[in-house]
């Protein structure tokens, strides 16, 4: 039975219509990812199903029970501000153990769980400080340690590692995935953050302007995307869509039919940057990305169709210098006119 | 630690020196009383100025013996603080719920609490005695602590709406999530983090109290009479009187000042930084 | 034990009583007092809401002079029956007639004052000026001119300035009596704007402008009391209980300079000095109107006054109310200022002050309910003109009209 | 991102929690209200209580042509605009130069408010007699030293002189509002106007002085209410003279109401002050109404 | 001649020593990028170099001049705050103004600056709103749009895209590189994201604990880390360090001398997988990670050592499964006990 349901969920800001009407279904002890554009509505959504904002339209059903007017204190939802929203009068501990005290916890279950937040968020050293004391990314594990000391039936969490440098968010990733194991709580969780998208969703949920675009596993997602606006949302850097009139007459050849006149789609992946003159698909350097492990090498073609193609190993190309590119089709999601999805001629 | 030396701040120094002159120069008629509560009277009407003198007691005995001050006292101290209390129990929750759940008509409802403090005193004097008359309150002190808590209670609502809507809301939606009801939010953020809001509030509730001279003196008779309607009879009786009418001021305002003093700490908390960003 | 709750006004005699009600209440185990205190001005204001509203707080009321015999028509008081040993027929006539409505006392005298002179011998003489018992009002402006030397810091005359009918117009209204004026005529219509009056006025702004203090208008009984004794006026024409004040040396640097006369006269001796007393009374409501009783009767006996004398001598006792209190031989040496108080209180009538006859009780009010808020706006006027923001006669016609919109509004005429 | 509209709770909450206060507060306008109206329509002197009577509007009539009545109103103005206009400058000025720390902050601060604790009595009387006193007062000393002619400020400026005494009193209550209005200002934003190259002056007028909106707002609205009605300080001082000069709306009741005893008159008067208040509210709505609901 | 020279730097915030003496010399127009754990003072060393804070120790040159104690007012710097700072009263367009209008510049001068900033940033449509109507990533926007408006001589930007996605990431990472390019000013940039910092950087600087760790360009970084510190920190996922007993003898008899009793560091994609039995490195997989165009691998060698490893193309395998592993020692770092590099022998 499904856990928590969002019917036909509407939100108004005055004139600002940033939910538009969205239906979806979160099993018990699932782990879905939101993800979207900045201003798609990820946080507002998180809002309503908290509690923290009138539903406008729509019904929420958590575990069988309509909560649509419920009060945010008795729906036992626990929540990491995307703004943190830390109780400025109170000491990092205090800020950890509030929810719990509030729930008379038992002092010594209290201290437990709140230094054991601590440990998983390196925050051992700065429990007696306040929250004007800390630096950002302090500040936003407190926010985390928050919400995790609690056991809810349902964690919001709001772009909970930005803030975070890469060694750490690595590690609070994983401690959020073997929470989730443990409590096996339904876990709603907004990123931004592909890697993390990826990682830890059972389910991700694409959102573009108030309305749901796809909702999938990660992977089918990046394999199978509904349509140009997901297929470019996934995957970094984002696959190339160039319109078919762009592309060499050999990619052409190989569009379904129903792309005629719309784009096609390649991942920086299927696109392998070659010595001029080895494939007839001339470019032209534009950029290099060297990052380290891998390399983005970003040409143009004479065609005037613009690529990133991605390399596992450092390159020695210049801007400017002339190269071959090979496309590999096997790959390609093609797109109609209007963004949408046509399967490609070996599907048909 | 070598740490630089921190460089002498002419603005510090000019901000410190007059601001401490502006304060001085600006409770100078205060000082002036003060002094001559110390005076006898026939120093008090000295020109110029008597400032070297011996200080005398004559005029606070001189008002402790002609009336019992420690029941004026006690009266301001129940009545102000009595209405102080009942003015913040009836505000806060309706100032709260103004400013975190406003609606179209919130403004409205603040507009007209404010304008029933439009009639002047004196025109609803006979009304408000029947009243008082009738309901037995005369010449009671829970009279007066009702009649203060009520002629109180818009500035208060007002007062506390605005101090509230300077609270992020994120900080009580936080604390809404992690399970605090109605009273838990009141309790551990909106009290701690409106302490400054709250305790410049209920001051003012405290002194606008203590100073109520009109209500005082008319509601009240030999019993419930506070400081105020005290110094209604030191205010130009036969023959001088400016050295115990200094000294009735002086002990009139010294239980507020002081209480003043202790609540700089909580008028002064500013609490809200880096809480959100 | 009964409670009695007493609505004084504050000055020294009043707190005085309070202080020695101790001996009252150890005399009368089963009565306590309580007592209210308050400023002339607020008091007369509580103690009439109370009355009119039958509020009930008081069992006993402080009332002046104007209320007494109002109130007492009215029938908001209780007739007060005195016993023999009080000796009703030792209170001074005027004082008494005024507290009395055919002839029934309403109210029990405690204090009584007139009006008088008191000037700065030590200036006089210098001057070479003598002045006489009876002055005349010429005779002070001159010697207020002979006097005033500012730049010593002495002004030749202080009189009272600020407004309210209790304040400027109080000593106005006895200038304007002797220049033969008066408030209403017979038939009740005001008579501010006839010839006494601005020719008292006219008087009295051009002797203060020239002679007075600066902040004239500012001025009632108190600011005066601190001038004088701090040795800034040279004479001052006011309530003879200042006499015990300037003459007391803890209050006054000019304690043995002072000397006394009767108030200055004009046109006519009629109601040049002022008649006025506090009084004790009981509202018509009270239930506990026999020990109210009793307490006024102490209060305003003469062993009262004996009492008074005994604990604070003869100095401090409450004068205005009593021939015996004159006749005691003890009294008229501790008081420099016993026979010329005596004197203007005799010569004042309040049935009669006015050279041409008048409708109204009262030397210095009319007693009637009106008079209050003519007073004040009169007076708001007099200070007006002294002050220069208007002329005389602006302030006269203004005046005039206001009295008569008062009068209209309370239907003594159409 | 914060909703100020709606919240999911649901509005029931909201409305009891504000119940106490309104039904409290309408029942103790209402009554009062009610008997005004009353009182204003008939014959209703204290002192003469048998004459009594329906006499329609010729209360309010006698309160409008009384001669005062004219300067009354302008001078309720003048004293209403005069003292919010002093003690908002004064104010934002004193609390701006108390805000940043010191040595003796507290004290100062303390000082700065003190003499809001004084009752508005001894308030006037103070001023009149021992500061503005032509002969024996702080002032007529201070200018006979420098040989000046002490200024009779009673009958030459009254209107000035109950102004500088009311705004004395009433500075220190908008200074405490705007000194604790301060504490909320944002730390970063501050940084981030000097970042923007904004020197002291234009942090002042962008950020400070919009952040004191609410409180200026609360400030003149609340001293409104209580300037309207100040008679205490004008009764003790000039007692509304030299002539009319400085008698306002207030001054105008109490002397129907208190001295002349005369409550039907009060009462209209007292009406017609809650409609000069009004309009005035109105007014001072559209000046400052739009930073209350910011 | 060095354009901004940080001499010494300490601050200290009460007891704590945030800043322990940072010695840094910034050309002029350089991008220079700061990164570090959370909590090691970036923003702090940003914030003293715009002045909001006191420098307890050392000096601050720019361009010759000693601004220690000059107000931040006159400093001509533009900074994006980690918190943002917005002003709440002003809208949109008015925040991005102020530096403008507080300078008096010509009103249509600003209306086109502004426009041309909120093109870039995407905020067309929200000029008229009020920062608490915006979501994170818009705020987020609005302190990048302030900055940017104006033409200062250095620029600070405190992880100025946290809280954008990927598509819009990429996209103002852009943007903030071709206006460096456009304007040459110096810029000062503190991130946690790796591309950002890649790409972005002429000079990276890692900083630990108030310290500087390692100065030097992205790729030298990456492939000259100074220390243990470094190698882990730059490159995600981060570099395998595993100290030298646990690791297969082959890899053992390669280490040199310095590195006894030290620890080895490959990177993810040294290390190959391969069907059990292939190689003596046994190990079992623990967990898969499949990003889309790449995997990670995670697997533990029956010595106890970890790793993770790098594949771009999807897997087959089950976390459980055995295998065989294949580590490029040519590419490995080698660390001496106290955690330094020690040159390979290759290099001695
Ligand atoms: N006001 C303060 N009082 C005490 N300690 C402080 C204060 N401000 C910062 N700190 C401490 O100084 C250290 C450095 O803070 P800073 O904000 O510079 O870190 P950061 O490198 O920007 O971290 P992040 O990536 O999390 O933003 C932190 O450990 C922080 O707790
Ligand atoms: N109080 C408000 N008034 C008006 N518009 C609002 C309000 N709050 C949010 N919005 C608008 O609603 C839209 C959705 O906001 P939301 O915060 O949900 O976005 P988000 O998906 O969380 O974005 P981000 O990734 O930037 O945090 C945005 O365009 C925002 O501008
Ligand atoms: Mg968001
Ligand atoms: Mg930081």
């Amino acid at each position: 039975m499904a856990f928590l349901q969002l019917q036909g969920i509407h939100k108004r800001f005055g004139p600002v219509h940033t939910i538009k009407g969205v239906d979806l279904t979160i099993e018990r002890g699932e782990f879905v990812v939101f993800v979207g554009p900045s201003g798609c509505g990820k946080s507002t959504l998180l809002r309503l199903i908290a509690g923290l904002e009138r539903i406008d339209e729509g019904r929420l059903v958590l575990d069988g029970r309509d909560i649509t007017d419920v009060p945010s204190s008795q729906r036992d939802l626990a929540m990491v501000f995307q703004s943190y929203a830390l109780y400025p009068h109170m000491t990092v501990e205090d800020n950890m153990s509030f929810a719990l005290r509030l729930a008379k916890a038992d002092p010594a279950e209290i201290r437990q769980k709140v230094g054991r937040a601590a440990e998983i968020l390196n925050l051992g050293a700065y429990l007696k400080r306040l929250p004007k004391e800390l630096s950002g990314g302090q500040r936003q594990r407190v926010a985390i340690g928050r919400a995790i000391v609690r056991s809810p039936k349902v964690f919001l969490f709001d772009e909970p590692l930005s803030n975070l440098d890469a060694a750490l968010r690595g590690q609070t990733r994983v401690e959020i995935a073997k929470l989730h194991r443990e409590l096996g709580a339904t876990t709603i969780y907004v990123t931004h953050d592909q890697v993390e998208a990826m990682t830890l969703a059972d389910r991700v949920v694409v959102l573009k302007d108030g309305l749901i675009e796809q909702v999938g596993s990660p992977l089918e997602l990046y394999d199978r995307p509904a349509n140009r606006f997901v297929a470019q949302f996934i995957g970094t850097p984002q696959m190339n869509v160039v319109p078919l009139e762009q592309t060499p007459t050999l990619v052409r050849s190989e569009a379904p039919a129903g792309a005629a006149g719309g784009s096609v789609g390649l991942r920086p992946e299927s696109i392998v940057v070659q010595p001029a003159g080895s494939t007839p698909v001339e470019a032209s350097v534009e950029l290099i990305e060297a990052l380290g492990a891998e390399t983005l090498v970003y040409v143009r073609t004479s065609a005037g169709a613009q690529f990133a193609a991605r390399q596992n190993s450092r390159s020695t190309l210049r801007p400017g210098e002339r190269v071959s590119l090979t496309l590999d089709t096997r790959q390609a999601h093609w797109f109609d006119t209007a963004g949408r999805v046509v399967p490609g001629r070996a599907a048909a | 630690m070598s740490t630089r030396p921190v460089p002498f701040d002419w603005l510090q120094a000019l901000r410190t020196v007059a601001a401490w002159l502006v304060s001085l120069l600006y409770v100078f008629p205060l000082i002036f009383l003060f002094v001559t509560a110390f005076k006898t009277e026939l120093q008090a009407i000295e020109v110029p100025t008597l400032w070297f003198f011996t200080p005398t007691l004559e005029a606070f005995h001189e008002v402790q013996e002609r009336s019992d001050y420690l029941l004026f006292a006690k009266n301001s101290i129940i009545t102000s603080v009595g209405s102080t209390l009942l003015g913040l129990l009836l505000a806060a929750p309706a100032a709260y719920a103004m400013a975190f759940f406003p609606t179209q008509r919130t403004k409205d409802v603040l507009m007209w609490m404010l304008s029933t403090k439009f009639m002047p005193a004196v025109g609803a004097l006979v009304p408000v005695y029947v009243m008082a008359q009738k309901t037995h309150l005369l010449d009671s002190t829970l009279g007066l602590t009702i009649v203060f808590a009520l002629s109180n209670l818009p500035i208060m609502v007002w007062m506390l709406y605005s101090h509230f809507k300077e609270i992020p809301h994120e900080i009580l939606e936080a604390a809404r999530m992690d399970g605090a009801g109605l009273w838990g939010e009141f309790r551990h953020v909106l009290v701690p983090l409106g302490m400054g809001g709250l305790a410049s509030t209920g001051l003012l509730c405290l002194v606008l109290s203590w100073n109520e001279a009109f209500w005082s003196l008319n509601l009240s008779a030999a019993n419930a009479g506070t400081l105020a309607a005290l110094i209604a009879s030191y205010s130009s009786p036969e023959g001088l009187f400016w050295a115990k009418l200094s000294a009735a001021s002086l002990m009139a305002i010294a239980p507020i000042v002081v209480f003043g003093w202790f609540s700089q700490k909580q008028l002064v908390q500013g609490l809200t930084f880096g809480a959100v960003k | 034990a009964t409670e009695l709750v007493i609505a004084t006004v504050n000055n020294g005699h009043m707190i005085e009583m309070q202080k020695l009600a101790k001996n009252f209440e150890a005399a009368n185990p089963d009565i306590k007092l309580k007592w209210v205190t308050l400023e002339e001005g607020v008091l007369r204001q509580r103690v009439t809401t109370d009355i009119a509203t039958k509020g009930g707080q008081f069992d006993i009321m402080t009332i002046g002079m104007y209320e007494a015999p109002i109130w007492g028509k009215k029938g908001w008081l209780q007739e007060l029956k005195t016993d023999a040993a009080y000796d009703v027929d030792d209170l001074l006539p005027a004082i008494r007639n005024g507290l009395s409505i055919d002839g029934k006392l309403f109210a029990a005298p405690f204090y009584g004052e007139s009006s008088m002179l008191m000037y700065r011998k030590d200036l006089a003489d210098k001057a070479g000026v003598t002045v006489g018992d009876k002055p005349t009002w010429d005779q002070i402006a001159d010697l207020a001119k002979k006097i005033h030397n500012p730049k010593d810091g002495v002004y030749g005359i202080c009189l009272r300035g600020k407004p309210g009918w209790g304040d400027n117009m109080a000593f106005l209204s006895t200038l304007v009596n002797t220049y033969g004026g008066q408030w209403f005529d017979m038939s009740w219509k005001p008579q501010i704007d006839s010839k006494p009056w601005k020719d008292a006025i006219t008087f009295y702004v051009d002797l203060l402008k020239n002679y007075g203090p600066p902040g004239s208008a500012g001025n009632s009984f108190n600011e005066i009391l601190s001038l004088y004794n701090a040795g800034k006026c040279g004479m001052w024409i006011d309530a003879t209980i200042a006499a015990s004040f300037i003459t007391d040396p803890k209050q006054s640097k000019v304690a043995d300079k002072v000397a006394f006369a009767n108030a200055p006269t004009k046109a006519t001796p009629k109601g040049a000095n002022w008649l006025w007393s506090w009084n004790l009374a009981i509202p018509a409501g009270s239930k506990k109107a026999a020990e109210a009783q009793k307490f006024i009767q102490w209060a305003t006996s003469k062993d009262y006054i004996q009492l008074v004398a005994k604990t604070n001598g003869w100095a401090n006792v409450p004068t205005g109310t009593r021939k015996s209190t004159y006749a005691s031989p003890e009294f008229q040496k501790a008081a420099k200022f016993a026979a010329a108080e005596k004197a203007a209180i005799d010569s004042a009538n309040p049935n009669d002050s006015t050279l041409p006859k008048s409708p109204y009780v009262g030397v210095q009010f009319a007693a009637i309910p009106e008079f209050q808020a003519i007073g004040l706006a009169v007076g708001q006027q007099m200070s007006a003109a002294l002050s220069g923001k208007s002329t005389v006669d602006a302030a006269l016609k203004a005046s005039q009209a206001t009295a008569d919109r008062e009068m209209k509004k309370a239907g003594y005429y159409k | 991102m914060s909703s100020t509209a709606a919240q999911a709770a649901p509005r029931l909450v909201p409305r009891l929690l504000q119940a106490p206060a309104v039904v409290t507060l309408f029942l103790w306008m209402i009554v009062p209200l009610v008997m005004t109206l009353y009182f204003s329509t008939i014959r209703y002197n204290l002192m003469q209580p048998d004459q009594s009577g329906f006499i329609g509007l010729a209360n309010y009539e006698f309160f409008i042509t009384d001669p005062s009545f004219g300067t009354a109103v302008v001078n309720t103005l003048l004293l209403i605009g005069s003292v919010i206009a002093i003690s908002v400058v004064g104010g934002v000025a004193l609390a701006l130069l108390v805000n940043e720390p010191f040595p003796g902050r507290g004290i100062v601060r303390m000082l700065l408010i003190s003499p809001f604790f004084v009752m508005p009595t001894v308030n006037a009387l103070m001023w009149k007699h021992m500061m503005m006193n032509p002969i024996y007062g702080v002032f007529a000393q201070i200018a006979q030293f420098f040989g000046a002619t002490p200024v009779d400020f009673m009958a030459d400026w009254p209107m000035t002189a109950v102004v500088i005494m009311v705004s004395w009193q009433w500075l220190p209550f908008a200074c405490l509002i705007f000194i604790t209005a301060l504490q909320s200002l944002d730390r970063e934003q501050m940084e981030a106007a000097r970042m923007d190259g904004a020197t002291w002056f234009a942090q002042l007028r962008y950020l400070v002085l919009p952040h004191l909106a609410r409180p200026v707002a609360v400030v003149v609205m609340i001293e409104m209410i209580f300037l309207l009605s100040v008679f205490a300080e004008i009764f003790t001082t000039t007692g509304g003279g030299p002539g009319d000069a400085s008698t306002n709306v207030a001054f105008l009741i109490f002397k129907q109401a208190l001295l002349n005893f005369d409550a039907g008159v009060a009462s209209a008067g007292a009406l017609f002050a809650v409609l000069l208040a009004n309009i005035v509210a109105i007014f001072l709505v559209r000046l400052i109404g739009k930073s209350l609901d910011k």
